[in-house]
């Protein structure tokens, strides 16, 4: 993994709040879990049905019986709970799930997220995730700035199917920190290296930029 | 990481619910009914109440302290049969009543702590407490649209709960309590035995953890919470 | 107890089959349970949250954390399950009750049931009753043929609210077993020493015979 | 009193199931997933099946075999994409496919067997999956009606299981399991364990037997159940 995406990563889990239940979604936003210290209090959900997920295990140390929703063999840790598949979705639909970090295709800047479906490319089903990114508290993604191809990945609206409308409140990338705010995308941090114009080239909608100092990451 | 500790006091956890609030209690006749914490909603005389519970226990016991105390003006309940008060209060006018069928009440928590907008049920379509509901097609047949229940404050009981607030019942005193967790902002949970992270077996536990906001650890029971001599 | 009502609770214990999962109401249907041997397979189901109860305690002996719905302390079996008040009456809803046996105050001749409330004197609420008599497979009633004043229980039209309509199937009472059929009330069968005559006499509706002999019980 | 005894054949109990029936599948990945019932399903060549399934296992596993088969016409479910072999059976129209969201399968199903007739609820409102879903308001909110699932046949796996069906999953092969339990007009499990009345506690059910009706013992366990080299 590039040393922008490790940094990325390693930013995202510190917008992580003491005691929050959070739902790491497959991808990037699996890799979160290694900045978290052992004593660090947070409960991680997973909507196949556990909360209290541990660390994952190597293939001879495997439950065959414990997986998350990415297929990861994971094991529990003390507190762990296990539940059915209405009751996993019941704590994401009803506001138990404080945070979810989620990957993108698109992000626009009204806080549509599109990152289930390219019609006629990749149809595999919606999984969880619309009820992540429709529900949970906090929304946030962690993505590539732009897409293999270079082409941005934030928009000013989104050209593939939604699985959520304005869900989104803050995006994580490679470049830079960026906000969802009624007044659309708002840079918040650059990372190390980073240019404002470099991220704004790199984005399919306008950005609106803070007063003074921009932080890096 | 760890889970994060919930414990708390009962007079604290209780002290945050406003006058005004719908509060949902566990239990079915004494089994699940949290005792204690009734008494401490009584001893600092909250107002105005809505009250969501299956029944209003007995005649002097839990939630007839809350309507004798004047906390209660609203009762949301499937069967005050063994309540001669809550009876004559709900035919004085001083509290209002609205019943349910029993499974309809369970479903509409459960609804609400599901994140469900209501169910769609043919229950009681035929009878007077389907009156007035609001009807829809599903499939060519007719049916009622049961609007789901949420409440500001769940207040329940259990036999074992851990720091995080996996909870454990015993027996016939799950009930409802199962359900409320899932479906009020706030959820306080007395508890028998405080057990340490790791104790429950995570197949075993009832209600999860995230689910459940503080957790107070009642090391003794008062009588209420006997067997009743009949 | 009367030796009438005594017979009547023998008789209904018979109508239910091996294999099948009963719930019984508060009152005379209570009482079926002491006619069902000990090697007989039944499951019984309360409503507040149990399968598979066992004897009733006394109260040396109760759990003071397992009773009926009734309120009485029941015990369990080998094989006793606890659950929510929710899949409870999943299972009641979603046709796992072979059977119910409950009371009434009236039965109507097209099987309309009332049993909850009498306007202006007893308005304790429902319970879990409809939910019983609407979608159990099968509904009985056990009841005193007329009431405390001698006026029919069995009528024409139900004159109280309904707990359910056209749910019952059978009627057994301290005179007679009635079905209740697409024609009407049917009588089966005869309480010892009962003529038919007094039967027709306490019925407030229209009731048909069998043709040849009436059995007793 | 004793509970009836429901135990019996594989064997029998899938032979029961008739081609064009509808059956849910417990399981999400493996775990939960009843591989070898899946097995008979497709050495008895069940034809015309509906599939209602989190998801497709993988190539060359579970659902895939009742796939390859042509034993399917039909497949509700969530995410396919561990399963190139579905999703090209998919695009190339020889099953059709009908996507849930993964909350709102598991609801609908619930809902089914919960006895209700549909839910209510704003899940996809905004998206594609919401499209042509009739709308009603309720509180003064638009939502969606999703009617409830219910199949002809269940076919489970447990971890343990008694004679009379109680239930009892291991860790995440809980997942759809118990809501399907509550869903089907048959229910078939199988179980690793098998064990006597009275062995599994009453407060540790997670699926009681009133809901079962076929309980098939398995000594031995496939390679399919095992973990997954990756």
């Amino acid at each position: 993994m590039s040393d922008a995406k490790l940094r990325l990563i390693a930013r995202a889990a510190r917008d992580i709040a003491p005691g929050m239940t959070v739902n790491l979604g497959i991808g990037l936003p699996t890799q979160v879990v290694n900045h978290l210290g052992p004593d660090f209090p947070v409960c991680l959900h997973t909507e196949n049905g556990m909360t209290g997920i541990g660390p994952t295990l190597p293939f001879d140390a495997a439950d065959r019986n414990l997986i998350d929703a990415g297929g990861a063999y994971v094991s529990p840790i003390p507190g762990s709970a296990y539940f059915d598949s209405a009751t996993s979705f019941a704590m994401v639909r009803s506001g138990r799930l404080d945070l979810t970090m989620l990957g993108a295709f698109e992000v626009a800047e009204n806080g549509d997220l599109a990152n289930w479906k390219i019609p006629g490319k990749f149809s595999p089903g919606a999984g969880g995730g619309m009820e992540l990114a429709q529900k949970a508290r906090r929304v946030v993604v962690l993505t590539t700035h732009t897409d293999r191809a270079g082409n941005p990945k934030l928009l000013t609206r989104c050209t593939l199917p939604l699985t959520a409308a304005g869900c989104v409140d803050r995006i994580f990338t490679d470049m830079a920190v960026i906000d969802v705010t009624p007044a659309g995308f708002a840079l918040r941090e650059l990372a190390r290296s980073v240019t404002v114009a470099q991220v704004k080239k790199a984005t399919g909608a306008a950005l609106h930029l803070p007063e003074g100092d921009i932080p890096t990451f | 990481m760890k889970l994060p500790d919930k414990t708390t006091t009962m007079e604290s956890a209780i002290a945050a619910i406003p006058d005004g609030a719908t509060v949902m209690l566990g239990g079915f006749g004494v089994p699940g009914t949290p005792f204690l914490m009734i008494r401490e909603l009584v001893r600092q005389n909250k107002r105005d109440l809505t009250i969501i519970k299956n029944d209003a226990n007995e005649t002097g016991m839990g939630v007839d302290h809350l309507l004798v105390a004047g906390c209660v003006r609203r009762l949301i309940t499937t069967h005050l049969g063994l309540n001669a008060n809550a009876i004559r209060m709900m035919n004085a006018g001083e509290i209002e009543v609205e019943f349910c069928a029993q499974g309809m009440l369970a479903e509409r928590i459960r609804a609400g702590g599901a994140g469900l907008k209501a169910i769609v049920t043919d229950i009681g379509i035929d009878t007077e407490m389907g009156a007035g509901k609001p009807r829809v097609e599903v499939n060519g047949e007719t049916a009622m649209i049961e609007t789901a229940l949420r409440a500001d404050v769940a207040v329940l009981h259990a036999a074992q709960a851990d720091p995080f607030g996996n909870l454990c019942y015993a027996a016939t005193a799950r009930n409802f309590s199962p359900l409320m967790a899932m479906a009020a902002k706030t959820v306080i949970v007395e508890t028998e035995k405080l057990v340490a992270l790791g104790a429950l077996a995570p197949d075993h536990v009832h209600t999860p953890g995230p689910f459940v906001d503080h957790v107070v650890h009642i090391p003794e029971l008062s009588e209420e919470y006997a067997v009743v001599r009949r």
